[in-house]
């Protein structure tokens, strides 16, 4: 299983999920017409680094966080 | 060193401290960054989360950055809420040079503000409202929107 | 506020002093730029001339271009002798935003090297030998040398 | 009469010239070999006032500084 979390100002419960890869993420997110807007200005994570392509391969027991827009300070 | 505290930062104190861990390392320069929250926009105070893995990690590479340049570090930041006047984050470098130390600051401080996974909230009529219009999206966002 | 010192700085209390004065001024960004003796060449400690008058102008020159941009400085400089490790120099900038306070600060303590009328001796063996070779000609300087 | 004034490291006593431009301290100050380098790294001030022109003119009463590379910090 994978443990989807959302972080910050996204009033959204972590997700257990069986996939495979961000791609499966990104399809089953966007059917969610509420979470939208973070989709589009959020960054991704899986077990805390920053990644960038959406064919990250995802192994049972990763955790893959959401990330809005920051300002610390 | 990099530490979280609940509430407004004691700013006289965590200067003192970090001044004096420092004292007979030969630093040169030491330039420390203050922030406090403004009275502005009817707030109430500011409000903070953070997500404290990833906020340690961006410190530690930037701690790594330091030493290649043989500067130091350091970094305190409020969780929750911090009242108007008070102030929720300081940053400093030591240098031994003062061109890398002001150099340094100014480069940190701009990444902490684009990067550091920390969340900032408006106080007003003790509700919690996300500052998303001085908010800035962390570089690839938008990963997940693709279609 | 500009504020000579014999002998080495008491950092804490200065920044302490100054972060309070302002502590409802409503500035956002405050930004120290301490200033420490290295261990280095063989020196006891450096040693400090300042000719007051021109130091005086020079700042309050300063101070005006600060209020231009809704900022404020201050300084503190230590005369005389000051020993390994202590502080002879602290200047900072308070400033409702983040970007001024930063550029202010560099563009400051580099006009300041620049500029000030402060001269800097080693001190090795008890002697107080002029830094000649990390001193710099204020512009405009040889006027009276031209044939 | 005009007050010349040696700052910092310059080794050197007050003097009290009757002159009426900075053009004639010039040509006062050359004929001292000790005082060459001194003249080319050096800025010069009237009543405290960085200026920079020779023919500056100086009444009764002005002081004239020579000001030495500088180091603060």
């Amino acid at each position: 299983m994978i443990r989807v979390e959302f972080l910050g100002p996204i009033q959204k419960d972590p997700l257990e999920l069986d996939i495979n890869n961000l791609s499966q993420l990104a399809t089953l997110l966007q059917e969610t017409p509420e979470m939208a807007e973070w989709l589009a200005n959020s960054a991704v994570a899986v077990n805390d680094t920053l990644v960038s392509t959406l064919n990250f391969p995802l192994k049972d027991g990763d955790k893959v966080s959401m990330l809005p827009p920051v300002c610390g300070g | 060193m990099l530490k979280l505290y609940d509430g407004g930062l004691d700013v006289p104190t965590i200067l003192e401290t970090w001044y004096t861990e420092e004292s007979k390392s030969n630093y040169g320069a030491f330039i420390p960054f203050i922030g406090t929250i403004r009275d502005e926009d009817d707030i109430e105070g500011l409000s903070f989360d953070i997500y404290e893995p990833i906020l340690e990690k961006w410190f530690k590479a930037w701690q790594e950055k330091a030493k290649t340049r043989n500067a130091v570090i350091k970094m305190a930041h409020s969780r929750g809420d911090v009242l108007l006047h008070e102030s929720s984050y300081i940053a400093c470098v030591f240098s031994p040079k003062r061109r890398v130390a002001l150099e340094f600051i100014n480069e940190f401080v701009e990444d902490f503000k684009a990067s550091a996974p920390i969340w900032k909230y408006d106080l007003k009529n003790g509700k919690r409202i996300y500052a998303l219009d001085r908010s800035t999206a962390i570089k690839g966002s938008g990963l997940l929107g693709v279609k």
